[in-house]
């Protein structure tokens, strides 16, 4: 009997629930550039070739408006394609598809065609790689009406929601936190089940403050939770996960419990997607404030290259910094 | 360096209805009466479905809308050529071969008069109009590559006009599609313009046909004015499809001989002489009087026609203009495949709209567009 | 003697100031799509390809990747092309170029090379345009670091900030509100004098609250405050007008006096524009608040098609009920 | 349908060092003996470098590399054909050619070393490094048409991947060169890999020159691993285009004899016996064996010239490994021209956390990636 039960990393667990739905449903093909014989520059689509053959798993000519093009037109024929984009810094050829497309198709013909696609890219920076492999620019697909974006912060998120990707009748730009991709090893059992896409997830309870993050700052923003418990300040940390549409009633709950918030993020913070959750806060808790909302995020610039990229990234240190500052306030 | 044949130009009737090939199997469509009648008839029908649907915008019932005039010959040899289970991913300016797929004239209307429901109907697989340039063709590919994986034994059709052949989408289509041997046909309607900018601007090379040439894919040139030959080679590229040969190319040279739009005013940018000399090439009077010289259509049958297009044409009209418009909450009928709860508040913010509104006047005017 | 000053449209402010810049500056070229013999598909362009010849007034090839692109080569080697992208439906190929490349070159080659281009664009519904017509998505762009992003709400400001635009040594994405090309006229004098890019304008002065908006929503914005006025509460009314990099102060300075905040703009609400001025507002100005902030947006759907747009769109009432709402917080 | 005439192939010296052209202008090339020392000096140079930028990086002491191991010929021709005046818009594989260029060791090293000062230097009207692929096609013909417009009689050499011909930035570029008769060169680095993706699975043609074919643009194969041949193409097209007939498309056959970059592992997609084949028709030996063969180049010389090519690589690394980072500031400092005002919260907050920075232990360890 085949143990179903791994200690595995965030990108083993890409890959696994990869597996998983290509065993199961027939329709589901991946594409991308080097996903084929090379696994991936990360390994996610590693064996997928071996094991379900070139028609369903195709490397493409290098054209990232192609790949999501195709998408489109496969996921509209009947297949679930799940394309790599090899990094979100050459994803912006592909925006056209995915804006004016993927996110239509269903609404354009009133139901009669839909773009059950996934695209993943990993995303983020902290991993000294060159210029345009650290972007992270979910905030310009949020924005995108009928589109999902999906960000999972562990191998079992990643596991559980990337199922929830596959399996959505909905487009979803699924994004890999890549710093976190080898960091840690969880028990991941290989089991089928999907996670709800239409919840944040509470990863620890607090009543003090409440952090909001996804992706590879989850990690940073627990980090400065354990720190702050040392100084007897209980913060409650939020893994949003869903960027699009996202669940705005689990962090109003937690916000009106603790009346304190500051959202992390590594993006820039500008236009980010913590102004959103900021701002539907300003707007529906208000009175529960007891202190201003914050963001701790990058700043608003080019990612420096990596020789200076940790001045950029929002760290421990900064959540707790700001954190401190919230409770005096 | 290095220099290219001469590109393949197909012409089975010339501008004078004569038959101008030697080419033994242009007789298969030369001589085949019920094809050639078929065809004259969707063209006339679509051109009075043109010429209607122009005179709506004019008269502030529709909005913007891209007529076919003079192209219709292209547009029917899509159509006829193609299977009901072949697929078609068309752009905006296909309406003949949208109508002989199925699509309702009350759609198209419906389309350009903003509403959605407009592409809700024809063949369930075919892909919907599609305005941003190009961007068909990477569907069409996509298709294409779900079909040879599903095993499928149909072909994908996409159409584009001589202006989209200069964006990324279309280059990019044709390169994969002679690398993965995909079984789809690439119709370019080349109407010798795009808006304003007329097609020497748009390419140096001498026919777009040949970019085929850098995706490793067969191209022919084709006069876009004689359905026969536009439609033999349709056939061939098809059955190359069907059969696992792979992609194929083609360029019609055509000619729009209406506005770029409604909202467009050709004469600021080209001469009434080119235009004067276009209509001697246009299309249906070409095969009109090749039908006739056969005797294969009198002016009894013609008359006949024309009413009964009329008729169908006044009837897609009056099912446009009675039917009720979509509820405002229709925006978020089709956004998800569910509703998602978490946006509940929208629908709220919606609603309390939709009443404000109901105790106001109605909007203003539309001022026509692109 | 030239009559300087002239009644005029936006549209038509836009053309001056495009002619203005081409005479005095003869490193300013156009190109885009039907831009030359055309005059521009709404005549922005008009009479420039007489006036300053096939070499600076260029009708490209239909791809606006290759638009876009060209622009930055050319910004980078002299010149100081102004593109038009002819609805910005249309300009998401031309993504990479702004996100990778306009707004990176200078920061890229530490000064040696920069990129001081302009891309227009037409932006906005209401006209009763075709699907991909009316897209308002200056979020995406406004997240960027290094670009601007401008949007004019006059004729007067069309000719001011596009001046200010194409003399800006940084690239700019200036937005033209369509909807409002030929509403109104009004005197523009053609002095070459340009607007400042680090400012917003308080088109309306008021005590009670805050109206922040832009573009054709200023229209109604301002339509709105008139209303207001009637039932005794005065509106001041902002038009953002630069929306990258913006300025935070004097709306913060407006709300502090005010203690009420309605932003009012045409695109989705969420992950809008709209949300980075709330999430800044709700951390700096919080203890004035005297009511939550609040957005009259257009919803998170994808535009309906024309029959169905006005249901979409912000109206004056619904920008009165919200300020009633507030007010009475 | 059409048929391509055979696309010209171009080689001067074969694999074995041999004259294999009748072509009497290319004695011009072939007896040009300080050229080809010149070029053959760059080209050991350059492999030197890449040789050590990767040793450093293997020890932790650079970023992520892509070497340009076995393409040098290409590089070195397009430097040693370009005058200092062209324009550059080059790739991320261009090491011999930026370095010809008069880019320091230095620099080169600090980019791949994530510091941004790495593409400060080299002649002014040069585009920096590019990574986003085929991107840097599209600016190369927007600086051809810059110089088009300001009358400037230089060309633009542009360089791209077997891979990048399949983006669209390309195809884009290779238009409206052809359409506005650009004075620009496309120079192909076809080296058969795209990461792991080999040239037949990239595009359908059998040539990536004939890519030039639907562009209207002239188009040459040449043997990417004779300098030779390379150099005498790349001479003709700036020619061309020097003196207003527009652009030509050149593909470079050679093959990637290492890694695609330190991140990669190419055992895992492609075979030993493919690489050592490879190394039989590399192109420093091909003309170390030609000098060698006409008494151009001696043993001594050669000793005396590696001698010198360690001592400026090191030099260059000693320049690298010593120059101290960059404030974090200068993240700020070259974004907008003059720093926004209204940004000045975003200093505030960076000083502050430089501050809390200062008090604590240094970063952890890099992975490597791409
Ligand atoms: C990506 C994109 N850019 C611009 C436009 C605006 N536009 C609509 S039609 C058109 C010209 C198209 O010309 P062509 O491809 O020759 O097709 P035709 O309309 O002549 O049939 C343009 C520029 C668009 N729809 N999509
Ligand atoms: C737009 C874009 N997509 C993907 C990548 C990731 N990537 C870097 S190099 C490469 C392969 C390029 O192959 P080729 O064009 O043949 O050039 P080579 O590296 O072989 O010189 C890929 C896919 C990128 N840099 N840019
Ligand atoms: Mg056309
Ligand atoms: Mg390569």
């Amino acid at each position: 009997m085949d143990d179903l039960s791994h200690e595995i990393t965030l990108v083993e667990a890409v890959n696994l629930a990869l597996s998983h739905e290509m065993s199961s449903n027939e329709s589901v093909v991946v594409l991308g550039e080097d996903v084929g014989t090379n696994g991936g520059v990360f390994r996610a689509t590693v064996d997928l070739r071996e094991r379900f053959g070139f028609k369903r798993v195709m490397d493409t000519p290098l054209a990232e408006t192609l790949i999501a093009g195709m998408a489109v037109g496969m996921a509209g024929h009947g297949l679930k394609p799940v394309a790599e984009i090899q990094f979100m810094g050459f994803i912006y050829a592909a925006m056209e598809h995915l804006v004016s497309h993927a996110s239509r198709m269903r609404n354009r013909t009133r139901g009669r065609l839909s773009c059950p696609l996934v695209i993943r890219a990993p995303f983020g920076g902290g991993i000294h790689a060159p210029e345009h492999h650290s972007e992270s620019t979910e905030a310009l697909f949020a924005h995108i009406p009928g589109l999902r974006v999906v960000i999972p912060s562990s191998p079992a998120r990643a596991y559980g929601l990337l199922l929830a990707s596959i399996r959505s009748p909905d487009p979803v730009l699924f994004l890999e936190p890549k710093r976190i991709y080898r960091i840690d090893r969880q028990t991941v059992v290989d089991n089928g089940q999907a996670l709800p896409l239409d919840t944040c997830f509470t990863l620890r309870q607090g009543e003090d403050i409440t952090l909001v993050s996804w992706g590879a700052s989850i990690r940073e923003s627990l980090l400065a939770a354990e720190s702050l418990a040392k100084e007897g300040v209980e913060a409650e940390v939020i893994d949003l996960a869903s960027i699009k549409p996202f669940d705005l009633s689990t962090i109003l709950n937690s916000v009106r419990k603790t009346g304190r918030c500051c959202i992390v993020h590594e993006a820039c913070r500008s236009f980010g997607v913590g102004a959103e959750i900021s701002a539907s806060l300003a707007e529906h808790a208000l009175l529960d404030l007891k202190a201003p909302i914050r963001r701790v995020t990058g700043f608003d610039t080019v990612m420096p290259y990596f020789k200076n990229e940790h001045y950029y990234l929002p760290s421990e240190e900064d959540i707790v910094a700001t954190c401190q500052a919230l409770m005096k306030f | 360096m290095t220099e290219l044949l001469k590109v393949e130009y197909r012409q089975y009737l010339d501008a004078g209805s004569e038959v101008v090939t030697t080419n033994k199997s242009a007789l298969v469509v030369l001589e085949n009466t019920d094809l050639l009648l078929s065809a004259y008839r969707w063209m006339a029908l679509t051109r009075l479905y043109d010429q209607k649907a122009v005179a709506l915008q004019r008269t502030g019932q529709m909005g913007t809308y891209p007529s076919s005039l003079g192209q219709e010959a292209v547009g029917v040899a899509v159509g006829l050529a193609m299977s009901q289970e072949d697929t078609l991913v068309p752009y905006y300016r296909d309406h003949a071969t949208l109508l002989i797929r199925g699509g309702r004239i009350r759609d198209l209307l419906l389309y350009w008069g903003g509403d959605e429901r407009g592409c809700a109907g024809g063949p369930k697989q075919d892909f919907p109009i599609c305005v941003p340039i190009a961007t068909q063709s990477s569907h069409a590919v996509g298709v294409a590559s779900a079909m040879k994986i599903q095993g499928e034994a149909n072909a994908v059709v996409t159409t584009i006009g001589d202006g989209g052949t200069s964006k990324g989408d279309f280059l990019e289509a044709l390169n994969v599609a002679g690398a993965w041997q995909l079984p789809v046909v690439f119709v370019i309607n080349n109407n010798q313009w795009a808006i304003s900018v007329p097609r020497g601007i748009q390419c140096g090379a001498d026919t777009l046909a040949q970019k085929g040439a850098g995706a490793g894919i067969p191209f022919v040139q084709v006069d876009g004015n004689d359905f026969c030959a536009v439609f033999q080679v349709l056939q061939e590229a098809l059955k190359r499809a069907r059969s696992g040969k792979g992609a194929t190319l083609i360029e019609a040279v055509t000619y729009r001989l209406g506005d770029h739009t409604t909202a467009d005013d050709a004469t600021r940018y080209r001469s009434p002489e080119e235009v004067k000399v276009a209509w001697s090439n246009e299309p249906i009077k070409r095969l009109q009087t090749y039908l006739a010289d056969r005797g294969w259509w009198t002016e009894d049958q013609e008359k006949a026609w024309q009413a009964e297009c009329e008729r169908q044409v006044e009837e897609g009209i009056d099912a446009y203009k009675s039917i009720q418009p979509e509820p405002a909450e229709a925006m978020f009928d089709y956004l998800y495949d569910e509703f998602p709860d978490v946006m509940s508040n929208q629908l709220d913010l919606l609603y309390q709209k939709v009443e404000r509104m109901e105790s106001l006047a109605p909007v203003s005017d539309p001022e026509d567009t692109h």
